[in-house]
């Protein structure tokens, strides 16, 4: 190793509870180096970003930066030796102002204390110059659109001079121009002896911009080394691991129905939503999954919420089951037969302080109740019924959700919908955060679901995902449905494309 | 005593003109400061036909006030010429000090004012005499000089209660008070007179609890009936004000002791009243509140058709409300037109 | 002109001004020199509380002991005065150590005790109270109570300033007399306001409030920036009680009874969302204002006391309900703009 | 053996609070063994009944996430509405009581429409409401006291015995069972504490969050109505001043101190009705030993904050 190391991880676990999220990793970053971290989610990755920033103390083992040993847990130690971080959520205030933001916690300072307005300014716009970067630096954060909150981060960990800087799925809310701007200062960057981590869910990123790849799996590194000696084949393999390569295969290997059964449940004419989408037509078969793909904000879950009736699509015309409907709350959508599993399980799906019981039957009181009044043996049965169709573990429906794992939450939200008997079923992303085997069991009910006929709109940026269930594939581009085709008639490679709007 | 024969002259007169009559004889007769000289101002006369501003700031909304009130524009109301508004302190001293602000600025001629505490107005009373405002103090005096002060004693009808209550009691036992909380000047007044007044008349008499009911008959009834779960022995009790005195004869009424309970209230109000004549509670100090403010009126009617501007006080005027201690024995006294 | 639509509160402003140019019109009286003097002396200390509130709201707290804490500092003032016959200038700080004491104990309680901020300063409003009832003078020494403070370090804080005066202009217009009270408040909106947009310390509140664990992450102190959230109430219910107690000459049991919702409103009418996260100095103090021309412009209208309370509470709703719509609308404008752009 | 010791580590929380009560209620027996009888327990119900009503119900309002601030002269309207009539209009008294509890009702739906409809702050809204309830009342009653003479019927509400119980404990304990009933027998239930658990997923899952929300202010309403009329028919009064100025920081104090959280989604009305026996014990207590004002509040300041201190740190050692 000619180069210096910057940061490094030595043994380095975590467990929350009973969960082991990372069992005694390795890993280690050298000045100028973009060193790519991959894998599936759930695999540790964020675990790991988050204890070499200090937002999480390390189970065991420890971070060195520079050769010398960091203080554990500590954000502000971190950041002053020079690690910054960009994180998947956002970590913007929305009251204040991008130049605020910017440099949010360790604003450039007058000798007497105050906040060097002047100074802030001009290092600001200094930074925008040099990255190229256009924002307003005086608009408040909340007013602003999510991409440009994206790149105010970005900003802010440029801003820092930070040593290393960790992202984390930088890419995922920028267009593809942007990210080749991104890449630009990335590798601007890293001649300025800059090391960076790089994650990402689109392998093309990862070999075009990164030199070094480590590959997690189940919380632990399973391959690292230089992106020379990898081929892309390899790193997938590497990443999935034999369970979900068995599992996905499992499942290619379902005969597709690429129209169903012929009947049309859903079908959309032209909807639009006023600077969201628009133009947006689609049918959706009797049992079929059609695939809604796209990059992250591409504005896929505004069009199912807008379908659902839990937001409103401003254009266009909308039937289901042969019936010209306009929803204006989710209930009513519920009434005739339509199933959400939405994106975000804790903040939109779960009720998190209630019991496994009290979340299965969530979605269909009306069974399990009489005039309002419980039927106890109803919700005994249904719980029980669900628990063992679904495979919860621990099989106990007393247990509060909040300390299931992400898997098991995952299936507990999926059954309060399967209880709806829904025709139509709306899955967002429902996989994101769930392990391996839980997900293939996830797939198998999805399976059985089309089987009995429900028409599925799953919307995913997993690729491999997309490639394994998909009857038919949808792409999204900010906001227009750019292709629909049968999941057949395209490859992977030629996907990837597709999203990243690189056909225009 | 004077209190006995001014009682006699007070009873029935209810109209307008008798009162203007007692109110200036009562200014008359010494009552009211000899240093007030009724001038003669040209300012009057060109005020009489202006609409005159005369308001009544209150603590909140209340029995009591309400009663004022009523005695306030029944002699106001027959001149034409005032405007009369009741104002609602809101049981705050800094809302009540805003409503005298803001009555000074609005000119009025006369303000009734019933402060919360008496030094704590005394600013407010200054501004208002700078500016040649009559200010009329309720039942509660300011430490600040002011045109006159209408009033039922707190102090010396407490002790005369303590001594009442003492004598029935047969100058020994237990007694329990039924407290306000403190922040307002006629609770201290109250208590400080009814324990100096047991100490003076009855130091036998052992004052065994004193426990805050915040002026409430509802809190009143569980506070007495904890106190008598402790001290069964307690055979007095003293009301702050009337509804908290009569939440203690509801509770002794409920386990049967009230023959051998000596309660005595405050205001004497109606249903007081009513209850003494049932033979319930033993009594209270009652004033005729709707006197009060017919006096009080009166007296402002004088300020501002004789011309006395504010300024010209050289000392205040004191009006001391009669009362009387009403028991069984004299409730019958009170005419049903002085009951509120 | 961009600028002045990025000014906050800009619309409650407008209401606030609408209202008062209603009064103007029809109430009489209400457009006086001496109405606005009653307006500032008796509105200044209601918005510094409102500003001292603002700090546990935008941390995501609540401090409902600020009435309790308003009382003790009065007391402490009254005992040291007119008992122990302590000099002004050494009550003064006294007062304040108290009061940021008794907030730094609220702000103690959530952050290491971690109660829920209504419940803790709910259990030491009673508490203070209580405190208040066992020191207060007037209890311990009745014959004390009638005696008016009269330090003239204490009394000299209720004194008024004519500008028409000194200026000269009262020739040609009537001026209102300023209260010192109004200058302490402009002092502090001042200091407050440089603090929020000048300081790191003043940020932090919003930081804290708008994201905890962004602010963590940001290294910042997120226990030491609550803590002085309560301390900062605290202290500026004592500023207030010093204004309030040297103007009434005595402190009352019962002080600052009730108070805490007056100011609570104040600062969420005045923008400071109970969400977190929000606000500036300003937003209180009009807040306080718009409760005080209410208050007043109803008397002066001779509205009676009970249709007046009905109307102050439909105001109240009024100018929520209004602050939320146009805020919703600006925002949703803000966006089309951006994702536009 | 671990399973025992983790067992009791997550019970701490839950018993946390009858600990302290049952700690409390020995020091006050040991100080004041007349503390301990029987009568003093009928008495301390009987006492904490009228605050027990207006908790009980609040606990949804406060497990949605809000808070309702105008019981106090909902309270005191709902009283005056009966006087009106039964003396007045000489209604029967059935109907004059179920009136009465429907003013409480119209407040509240009121109040909930507003903030349901509007998502504005409930603390805000329900501030407003206070104010105009209680200038409605004034309006209408004036601030007079109103005896109610020579109603047997209403004076059995606050004062009768039954089976020698007296009757307000029995509608005390007729309405916390209702209420227990609802939070745990029907979907209502679920549904309440759902929408303060997480609003959002329970509108995703088809309920109808803003009716629900409106539902839980009737209810505090209704709750607070048929207190007053209690409060009305044990004081023999109506008046419009009644639930004077801190009445709602009293009912909030219960409610919370049952362990619901001002940010929704926990609370149990079971556990309320704790919190207000706790409150009355302490009340009770200090008559008993006579204990001057100003040490009562520091004393009950120091015991909430002890014991629900105590409840954090047994949770955060459970989490």
């Amino acid at each position: 190793m000619s180069k210096q190391i910057l940061l490094e991880g030595r043994k380095l676990s975590k467990t929350f509870g009973r969960f082991v999220a990372l069992q005694e990793t390795d890993f280690a970053i050298h000045a100028g180096e973009v060193h790519g971290l991959c894998g599936s989610n759930g695999a540790g990755k964020s675990t790991l970003i988050k204890i070499l920033t200090g937002a999480h103390r390390p189970t065991g083992g420890e971070v060195h930066v520079n050769g010398t040993l960091a203080p554990a847990g500590s954000p502000l130690a971190m950041l002053e030796l020079g690690v910054a971080c960009i994180y998947q959520h956002s970590n913007l205030i929305p009251a204040l102002t991008v130049l605020d933001n910017v440099f949010l916690g360790r604003p450039p300072k007058t000798k007497l204390g105050f906040i060097d307005a002047t100074e802030q300014r001009r290092k600001a716009e200094a930074l925008l110059e040099k990255y190229n970067i256009d924002l307003d630096l005086d608009a408040q954060v909340s007013t602003l659109a999510t991409v440009k909150q994206k790149e105010v981060e970005i900003l802010k960990a440029l801003a820092l001079d930070a040593q290393v800087i960790l992202m984390d799925e930088p890419t995922a809310w920028l267009s593809h121009s942007e990210v080749r701007k991104l890449h630009d200062t990335i590798a601007r960057l890293r001649a300025l002896g800059v090391g960076l981590v790089y994650i990402s869910h689109v392998l093309d990123e990862v070999f075009q911009v990164c030199d070094a790849v480590t590959v997690m799996r189940d919380g632990a590194v399973v391959w690292n080394g230089s992106i020379d000696e990898i081929t892309r084949p390899e790193l997938v393999d590497r990443m999935v691991g034999n369970d979900l390569g068995e599992a996905s295969r499992s499942v290619a290997a379902e005969p597709r129905h690429p129209k169903g059964t012929g009947e049309i449940l859903l079908s959309a004419r032209d909807l639009g939503m006023t600077n969201t989408f628009e133009d947006i037509s689609f049918d959706l078969y009797k049992g079929e999954i059609l695939c809604l793909t796209g990059l992250i904000g591409s504005k896929r879950t505004e069009l199912l919420h807008s379908i659902f009736g839990s937001a409103k699509f401003s254009a266009g015309t909308l039937d289901v089951l042969g019936r010209s409907v306009r929803y204006s709350s989710p209930s009513e959508a519920i009434a005739a037969g339509i199933g959400f599993v939405p994106e975000d399980r804790l903040r939109d799906g779960l009720l998190l302080d209630h019991s496994v019981s009290d979340n299965l039957i969530f979605a269909a009181l009306d069974k399990v109740s009489r005039w309002g009044f419980w039927n106890n043996r109803a919700v005994r049965e249904l719980t029980e019924r669900q628990i063992r169709d679904l495979n919860v573990k621990p099989a106990d429906g007393s247990k509060i959700v909040k300390r299931l794992s992400g898997g098991n939450q995952q299936k507990v939200l999926l059954g309060k919908w399967l209880e709806i008997e829904p025709k139509i079923l709306f899955l967002d992303e429902p996989t994101v955060g769930v392990d391996v085997g839980a997900k293939a069991e996830i797939y198998a009910i999805l399976r059985k679901l089309r089987a009995q006929g429900t028409a599925i709109l799953l919307v995913s940026s997993d690729m491999e995902e997309v490639m394994a269930i998909a009857d038919r594939i949808a792409v999204m581009v900010s906001g227009r449905m750019t292709m629909t085709c049968a999941a057949d008639d395209i490859t992977q490679e030629e996907l990837v494309l597709q999203i990243s709007g690189g056909n225009k | 005593m004077s209190n006995k024969k001014e009682r006699a002259e007070q009873e029935g007169r209810r109209d307008f003109l008798k009162g203007v009559v007692l109110g200036s004889a009562a200014l008359g007769s010494g009552l009211v400061t000899p240093g007030l000289v009724i001038g003669e101002s040209g300012k009057a006369m060109a005020a009489q036909d202006e609409r005159v501003k005369m308001a009544f700031v209150q603590i909140q909304p209340h029995t009591v006030s309400s009663a004022w009130s009523v005695g306030l524009e029944e002699v106001l109301s027959t001149q034409q010429t005032i405007d009369y508004q009741q104002l609602d302190g809101q049981n705050k001293v800094e809302v009540q000090v805003s409503l005298m602000d803001t009555l000074i600025n609005e000119g009025a001629k006369v303000i009734f004012l019933q402060p919360i505490d008496s030094v704590a107005l005394g600013p407010s009373i200054k501004k208002a005499r700078r500016r040649g405002i009559a200010v009329i103090t309720l039942n509660i005096d300011a430490s600040e000089e002011h045109a006159a002060h209408v009033e039922m004693n707190h102090y010396y009808g407490a002790m005369d209660i303590a001594k009442e209550m003492g004598k029935r009691m047969g100058g020994k036992g237990k007694v329990a008070i039924l407290n306000a909380p403190p922040g307002i000047i006629i609770r201290d007044q109250r208590t400080n007179g009814f324990v100096d007044g047991m100490k003076k008349y009855y130091p036998d008499i052992q004052i065994a609890a004193d426990q805050v009911a915040d002026w409430s008959r509802k809190k009143a009834q569980d506070v007495l009936s904890n106190i008598l779960t402790a001290q069964p022995d307690i055979t007095g009790v003293y009301g702050v004000n009337d509804s908290m005195a009569l939440g203690g004869v509801d509770v002794c009424k409920q386990k049967g002791i009230l023959d051998k309970m000596v309660i005595f209230g405050n205001d004497g109000e109606t249903a007081a009243l009513e209850s003494i004549e049932r033979g319930e509670l033993t009594g209270t100090q009652f004033t005729d509140v709707y006197q009060q403010g017919r006096f009080a009126a009166a007296a402002a009617s004088v300020f501002v058709s004789g011309g006395v501007t504010a300024k010209e006080f050289k000392q205040q005027g004191k009006l001391l409300m009669p009362y009387v201690i009403a028991t069984s024995e004299t409730v019958g006294s009170i005419q049903p037109a002085q009951r509120w | 002109m961009v600028r002045l639509r990025q000014l906050p509160n800009i619309e409650l402003l407008a209401f606030f001004l609408l209202l008062y140019a209603f009064f103007c019109f029809y109430a009489p009286h209400f457009n006086t020199a001496s109405n606005l003097e009653n307006l500032l002396v008796g509105y200044s200390f209601i918005a510094v509380l409102a500003i001292g509130q603002s700090f546990p709201i935008m941390v995501r707290g609540i401090d409902l002991s600020i009435g309790s804490i308003m009382a003790l500092g009065g007391m402490v003032l009254f005992d040291l005065s007119v008992i122990y016959e302590v000099p002004g200038y050494v009550v003064i700080p006294a007062v304040l150590l108290v009061c940021l004491l008794a907030g730094l104990l609220n702000g103690a309680l959530v952050v290491w005790l971690r109660l829920q901020p209504f419940v803790a300063t709910l259990s030491t409003l009673a508490a203070y109270r209580g405190v208040v009832y066992a020191i207060s003078g007037r209890q311990l020494f009745p014959e004390m109570a009638t005696r008016p403070i009269t330090d003239p370090w204490l009394t000299g804080m209720d004194s008024y300033l004519d500008i028409g005066g000194v200026t000269g202009l009262d020739q040609y217009m009537e001026m209102p007399w300023l209260p010192l009270s109004f200058f302490l408040l402009v002092g502090i909106f001042i200091i407050i306001q440089t603090m929020h947009s000048k300081t790191q310390f003043g940020m932090n509140f919003k930081i804290v409030g708008g994201n905890p664990e962004a602010a963590r992450l940001a290294g910042i102190n997120v226990k030491l920036t609550i803590l002085s959230a309560y301390g900062l109430s605290g202290l500026s219910a004592g500023i207030a009680a010093i204004i309030l107690v040297t103007r009434l000459t005595t402190a009352t049991e019962a002080l600052g009874n009730g108070m805490e919702l007056t100011a609570i409103a104040s600062a969420v009418i005045g923008g400071i969302s109970l969400q977190g996260g929000i606000g500036n100095a300003f937003g209180p103090i009009i807040g306080a204002m718009l409760l005080g021309i209410i208050l007043l412009g109803l008397t002066l209208l001779g509205i009676s006391q009970f249709v007046q309370q009905i109307i102050s509470g439909l105001i109240l709703i009024g100018a929520i309900g209004y602050d939320k719509l146009l805020s919703d609308f600006r925002m949703r404008k803000a966006r089309a703009m951006q994702s536009g752009s | 053996m671990l399973s025992l010791i983790s067992y009791l580590r997550t019970a701490i929380p839950t018993y946390a609070m009858p600990v302290a009560l049952l700690i409390v209620i020995g020091l006050f027996g040991a100080l004041a063994p007349v503390f301990l009888t029987p009568a003093n327990f009928t008495a301390i119900i009987y006492q904490m009944s009228i605050t027990g009503i207006m908790a009980v119900c609040m606990t949804f309002v406060i497990m949605t996430g809000g808070i309702d601030l105008s019981v106090g002269p909902v309270l005191a309207t709902s009283g005056l509405v009966v006087f009106f009539l039964l003396h007045i209009a000489h209604f029967p008294l059935f109907p004059a009581v179920v009136l009465g509890i429907l003013t409480g009702a119209v407040t509240g739906a009121i109040s909930g429409l507003v903030i349901a409809l509007f998502s504005l702050p409930a603390m805000i809204v329900t501030l407003g409401m206070l104010s105009i309830v209680r200038g409605s009342a004034l309006l209408a009653g004036g601030p007079d006291l109103h005896l109610v003479r020579e109603q047997p019927g209403f004076e059995f509400i606050g004062n009768g015995f039954l089976f020698g119980i007296p009757f307000a404990i029995w509608i005390f304990v007729a309405v916390s069972l209702l209420l227990i009933f609802i939070q745990k027998r029907t979907t209502f239930g679920l549904q309440v504490a759902a929408v303060g658990d997480n609003e959002r997923a329970a509108y995703l899952s088809g309920r109808r969050v803003k009716l629900v929300k409106m539902m839980t202010y009737v209810i505090c309403g209704m709750g607070a109505a048929l207190a007053g009329i209690i409060q009305s028919s044990q004081v023999h009064t109506a008046a419009a001043t009644y639930g004077e100025f801190g009445t709602e920081l009293d009912v909030i104090a219960a409610v919370v101190l049952g362990g619901a959280s001002l940010l929704g989604g926990k609370g149990s009305v079971a556990r309320t009705i704790l919190g207000v026996l706790f409150l009355a014990v302490l009340n009770n207590g200090f008559n008993i030993l006579n204990v001057p004002i100003d040490y009562q509040l520091i004393i009950k300041g120091g015991i909430i904050v002890i014991a629900l201190s105590l409840t954090e740190w047994a949770n955060s050692k459970v989490a």
